[in-house]
């Protein structure tokens, strides 16, 4: 299925850029708006319409996602969101060229992915988390783990110490660097290879599926420190099938079926539920909320996507019966 | 890609997961079949070596086999093996025989080849480890052929089981078709 | 927690334990623990990372055996060592966190036919509980009983771990986080084989689970583990009516639950108890028209709870009139407010 | 019963002993190949003064490491059985054995107890305590992150002459790394299994068959979790820039003082002498 969605609410069709060169595949208007932040840079990340399928030869060869363009720019936070099998991980694996396409390039900062010898550069300026917290620590001690991605793009070891520190505090993990990695809960150990990469100074954090394995609670300890990593300015493509996680991002991607199914603002995705059903996806529960009240008053605004707008919105809507209050 | 000598990183990570599965065998009893010999017990603990050389090639195996040696050296009971000259040494063997065997036959029928080389990975272990045994003067020749029946031949049977279900498996040359124990009709 | 009814299938008194007892490494889990599951009931177990609750709910099946304080299960006594564990197995079917640990066959039929097999049931037999297991969970026999569990996506292998259980005929399903790690889909419909086995087929259901969602669609009771003890036990409607007072229990409520209790604390009278979907946005609508006076209690549940298919389908309380439910009388909602 | 199944806080690799000594402070590439050496001279030693002079070297290195013997003994202790059942065997069989044989103290049929046997026997039985109290020094006396380090530094200056040594140091890393993740994972695995009505360790030990088939559920899967983690393992370590036989710096630098380098020569004198010294007997 391709569901594109006509852009009944599409405010910024005027905004995507890529209609001007024809980069963006002729199947329909988007729900894109164009990023504000950035638009004028130049794209940190540069997906051109790629295509990727495993195996070789015609007859065997299984397609994962055909193409596929995305554009991430410096300081942006975009998420990927599709179900399992919906080919996002694959195309996670492709932003730091850990796979290369099979048609159409990737461009990570000027560097073609398919180029082996900029390899080590594209490396550093993409990190990427994966999703099993056991499974991407290496070393015996965190201290240790963290150091490992410095030691292989030969980091004098004198600088070493303060980037470690640095990175263990981003994350909020310094009083562990002691420890072995099993006496960590999960979402410390994805905490701590979040810090592997932070102390590679990358421009462009990689999420691939980093919560999908951890409780609530280490789900909500990752995003804080990926909130507060995107304030600071860096850029954060996050993979995930976790509507509430999706709702913090400056654009969404919707994959389905190997293919982008949707492309908007958070809410400019929330607003259109029937069509995430379709594709096996949920609405945030503020989300469904506000559009239940807006169905019984239809002055209360159905785009409000989190706990804080619903509120806002009660409160600008009930403000004339103040007397109502008693606070 | 295909062609890349040496350590890749793929060869680095299963010589590491196989090598901690050998050192686990050897810290708890799982990694042991309870046979009343001189030697102990039977052990399944240089399986890891054999499985990591049909997968990634006999330097693989040589590695895994001399993790597996120190730590069968440091967590020894049994006297002999406090000798590296018995513990270390012969396991280096396990890999390179296993790997030569299973190159050697894989061009007739790859499942057979895993199995003999599981086989033979085995007695490797069993003749070389008692083979030292008997050469550093620690047992006398009968006993340690007892031994090696006695001990040997259940591991061999056990390793060509435990090797063939993890690397076809792992191969995907599973015979196709398989069908479950419920499909009855 | 003092009633102790006919009617429950597993009870859990002053139960402590310790890991490595006795040596310099202890690790206190669990300080008198006290939990009723009545037969038939759905119960939700809340907790931390570390609250305790992995240890506790292996005492459901004799997997850790009480060091102080006792379970019975279905009259017997488990801090008896003479007690049948392997009878307690079956009738506590135990379901773990991940999938890809409790399943160990190559062909999914073999993983499910494990436990019975193991039990010496006749094969005819064994066929006839894994087509219902199979069933029940939504795994088409035919189709998935030779097929490889390598194979196989999250969702899939969630569902055999469950057959695998499921087909040993147990009176208690005991489930670990069974959702987790799922998209939205195979969560939503794995939710609905669990509720309805608990509302059709008459299972006790008890599921730990951190997901506030879950827990107001699934559980009639909640119990809230924290450091080693009970710290809460109520339905889930007295619970996220009571988390405003009981910051102590680091419960998060689901983002409805939040809308209200933000409002609230703004002054608006709604009701901080209600959580469905449906039952929010009546709420907000209300507070928004500015109907909520200070003396207005909540309007009974309006009969309308057909949520669009995203929504958890209305709220998890439907069982009062068989009088099993432990905690009836707090579905009167005017007096759950404002406690 | 119960404890049965938790293999994960019964599990300690190494088994650290911290006490501040000087044997713990030392460089851990010095301490490692210093004990290397050491347990390679002592199983080349046969002269029944040499092993008891080694054995009193070992028993000076707990007093030195301020480790109570006792930790030592304890090593000793499972071994016991083991050591009276070869010794006996050798002491019956022995003698018929290949090599000279030495005088004959008694002779009935196939049983020659000689001068060697006697020999052969006393001599691998203390060098067989000598060797179990130095390898506990080492391990009592160095963590695992040092021994892990320990063998990396060795081994460092051999990449030079393009030996994959890294490759090795990083193996071992991963190795120690995931043994407990691996020890949990069986531990849940056995647990699933008991929920489903397996039953470990009641099959009598000498039912071989039955012991046997108990293992097949446990540590099939277990390998297969490795190797998937290990596909994962590689691709993350790719992804942080890891490129095999590439040139990398080092976080962990050991600088070997004037204390650790003495402490190591005086092991080398040790060990030669050991080895070289004409013991009379």
């Amino acid at each position: 299925m391709r569901t594109v969605v006509a852009g009944a609410t599409s405010p910024a069709t005027a905004g995507a850029a890529g209609n001007a060169n024809g980069e963006w595949p002729a199947e329909g208007r988007r729900i894109h708006s164009c990023v504000a932040k950035g638009s004028s840079m130049k794209p940190l990340i540069e997906v051109n319409q790629i295509s990727f399928s495993y195996g070789q030869g015609p007859s065997q060869s299984v397609a994962a996602f055909t193409d596929v363009s995305l554009r991430v720019y410096p300081g942006e936070y975009v998420a990927v969101i599709g179900q399992n099998g919906s080919g996002k991980s694959t195309l996670a694996k492709h932003l730091n060229g850990i796979l290369t396409p099979t048609r159409g390039d990737v461009w990570v900062a000027g560097m073609n992915t398919k180029d082996a010898s900029c390899k080590q550069q594209i490396r550093r300026c993409v990190g990427m988390v994966f999703q099993s917290p056991d499974n991407q620590l290496v070393a015996t001690i965190v201290e240790d783990d963290v150091a490992f991605g410095l030691e292989n793009l030969g980091v004098p070891p004198g600088e070493m110490q303060e980037r470690i520190d640095e990175a263990l505090e981003a994350v909020g993990m310094s009083e562990y660097r002691h420890r072995p990695p099993h006496f960590l809960s999960g979402g410390q150990k994805q905490r701590v290879a979040i810090a592997g990469i932070l102390a590679m100074r990358p421009d462009c954090l990689v999420l691939d599926e980093a919560t999908s394995m951890l409780d609530s609670f280490g789900r909500a300890e990752i995003l804080a420190v990926v909130r507060r990593l995107n304030q600071q300015g860096m850029a954060i493509v996050t993979i995930t099938h976790h509507m509430s996680e999706v709702a913090e991002a400056d654009r969404v991607l919707v994959m389905h079926e190997g293919r982008v199914a949707l492309e908007g603002t958070p809410r400019e995705l929330f607003a259109h539920p029937d069509q995430l059903e379709a594709l096996g996806l949920d609405v945030p529960e503020a989300s469904r909320v506000a559009q239940q009240v807006h169905a019984r008053i239809p002055a209360f605004r159905r785009d409000a996507i989190s706990v804080e707008e619903v509120v806002a919105e009660v409160d600008r809507l009930a403000g004339s019966g103040g007397e109502r209050r008693h606070g | 890609m295909e062609k890349q000598i040496g350590f890749t990183v793929r060869r680095i990570v299963v010589a590491g997961v196989l090598s901690a599965i050998a050192i686990l065998l050897g810290f708890t009893r799982w990694g042991y079949i309870p046979v009343p010999t001189p030697a102990g017990n039977a052990t399944i603990m240089h399986i890891p070596v054999i499985i990591g050389s049909i997968m990634e090639g006999w330097p693989v195996g040589t590695v895994i086999g001399f993790i597996f040696g120190l730590s069968s050296f440091v967590g020894a009971d049994v006297p002999f093996f406090k000798d590296p000259l018995v513990s270390v040494l012969p396991r280096l063997f396990i890999g390179i025989v296993s790997w030569l065997v299973f190159v050697g036959i894989r061009r007739w029928n790859v499942y057979a080849a895993i199995g003999v080389a599981g086989f033979m990975g085995s007695a490797t272990n069993t003749i070389l480890v008692l083979g030292m045994a008997v050469l550093r003067g620690y047992l006398a020749f009968g006993p340690a052929l007892v031994t090696a029946v006695a001990n040997g031949l259940p591991e061999a049977i056990v390793s060509v089981l435990i090797t063939l279900a993890v690397v076809s498996a792992w191969m995907r040359i599973d015979r196709k078709g398989r069908r479950s124990k419920l499909d009855v009709d | 927690m003092g009633e102790s009814n006919r009617g429950d299938i597993l009870t859990v008194s002053n139960l402590h334990h310790t890991y490595l007892q006795g040596t310099p490494l202890a690790q206190p889990a669990l300080f008198g623990v006290n939990l009723v599951i009545p037969a038939g009931s759905c119960v939700a177990i809340i907790g931390h990372t570390g609250s305790g609750k992995s240890t506790l709910i292996q005492h459901f099946n004799g997997l850790l055996r009480p060091q102080m304080g006792e379970v019975v299960v279905n009259g017997a006594r488990l801090s008896n060592p003479q007690v049948d564990i392997r009878a307690i197995r079956q009738q506590v079917g135990l379901v773990f966190q991940n999938p890809e640990d409790q399943i160990f066959e190559r062909l999914v039929g073999d993983d499910i036919a494990y436990g019975p097999l193991k039990q010496g049931i006749p094969l005819s037999e064994v066929v006839q509980r894994a087509k219902w297991a199979m069933g029940v969970v939504g795994l088409d026999f035919d189709e998935m009983k030779n097929r490889s569990t390598f194979a196989m996506s999250g969702g899939e292998k969630r569902k055999v771990a469950l057959a695998g259980v499921l087909v040993l005929r147990p009176q208690i399903l005991v489930l670990d986080e069974p959702t987790a790690g799922l998209d939205p889909r195979s969560r939503r419909d794995l939710l609905r084989r669990i509720r309805d086995l608990n509302r059709s087929e008459g299972l006790t259901v008890v599921f730990v689970s951190h997901n506030m969602e879950e827990v107001a669609y699934l559980a009639d009771t909640v119990y809230v583990l924290a450091a080693g003890h009970i710290a809460f036990h109520g339905t889930p409607r007295e619970l996220f009516g009571a988390l405003d007072e009981r910051p102590d229990l680091q419960v998060g409520a689901p983002p409805g639950v939040e809308i209200l209790r933000a409002l609230h604390s703004r002054g608006y009278h709604v009701d901080t108890t209600r959580f469905t979907v449906p039952e929010v946005a009546e709420e907000v609508a209300a507070a928004a028209s500015g109907q909520r006076g200070p003396a207005a209690a909540a309007e009974p549940p309006s009969g309308d709870l057909s949520a669009p298919p995203t929504a958890w389908e209305g709220p998890a309380h439907r069982r009062e009139p068989d009088g099993r439910h432990p905690h009836a009388h707090a579905e009167d909602r005017g007096d759950a407010h404002g406690r | 019963m119960a404890g049965d199944f938790e293999l994960t806080r019964n599990i300690t690799i190494g088994q650290y002993l911290p006490t501040g000594s000087v044997i713990h402070r030392m460089d851990p590439r010095l301490k490692l190949l210093a004990a290397a050496l050491w347990i390679l001279s002592i199983s080349l030693c046969h002269t029944y003064l040499g092993n008891v002079a080694g054995l009193c070297v070992c028993l000076a290195l707990f007093a030195l490491a301020r480790i109570p013997l006792s930790y030592g003994l304890s090593g000793l202790k499972p071994a016991i059985p083991f050591i009276l059942i070869l010794a006996i065997l050798q002491l019956l069989f022995y003698g018929n054995g290949y090599g000279p044989s030495g005088q004959v103290y008694f002779h009935w049929g196939i049983l020659r107890i000689t001068s060697a046997s006697v020999r052969v026997v006393v001599v691998s039985t203390l060098r067989f305590v000598e060797i179990i109290f130095a390898v506990s020094v080492l391990t009592l006396s160095t963590s695992i992150t040092e021994l892990t380090h320990g063998v990396e530094g060795l081994l460092r200056p051999l990449g030079r002459m393009k030996v994959p040594v890294h490759a090795f140091a990083l193996i071992v890393t991963i190795a120690v790394r995931f043994v407990p993740t691996f020890a949990m994972e069986m531990e849940k695995m056995m647990k699933a299994q008991a929920s489903r009505g397996a039953e470990f360790g009641t099959g009598s030990w000498w039912n071989i068959a039955r012991r046997t088939r108990d293992v097949f559920p446990l540590i099939i899967p277990l390998f297969n979790t490795a190797l998937v983690r290990a596909e994962e393992l590689a691709l993350a370590m790719e992804a942080r820039g890891y490129v095999p036989g590439q040139a990398r710096t080092a976080y962990r630098r050991y600088r070997a003082g004037g204390r650790d380098i003495v402490m190591f020569l005086a092991g080398m004198a040790l060990s030669a002498a050991l080895v070289f010294a004409p013991f009379p007997f």
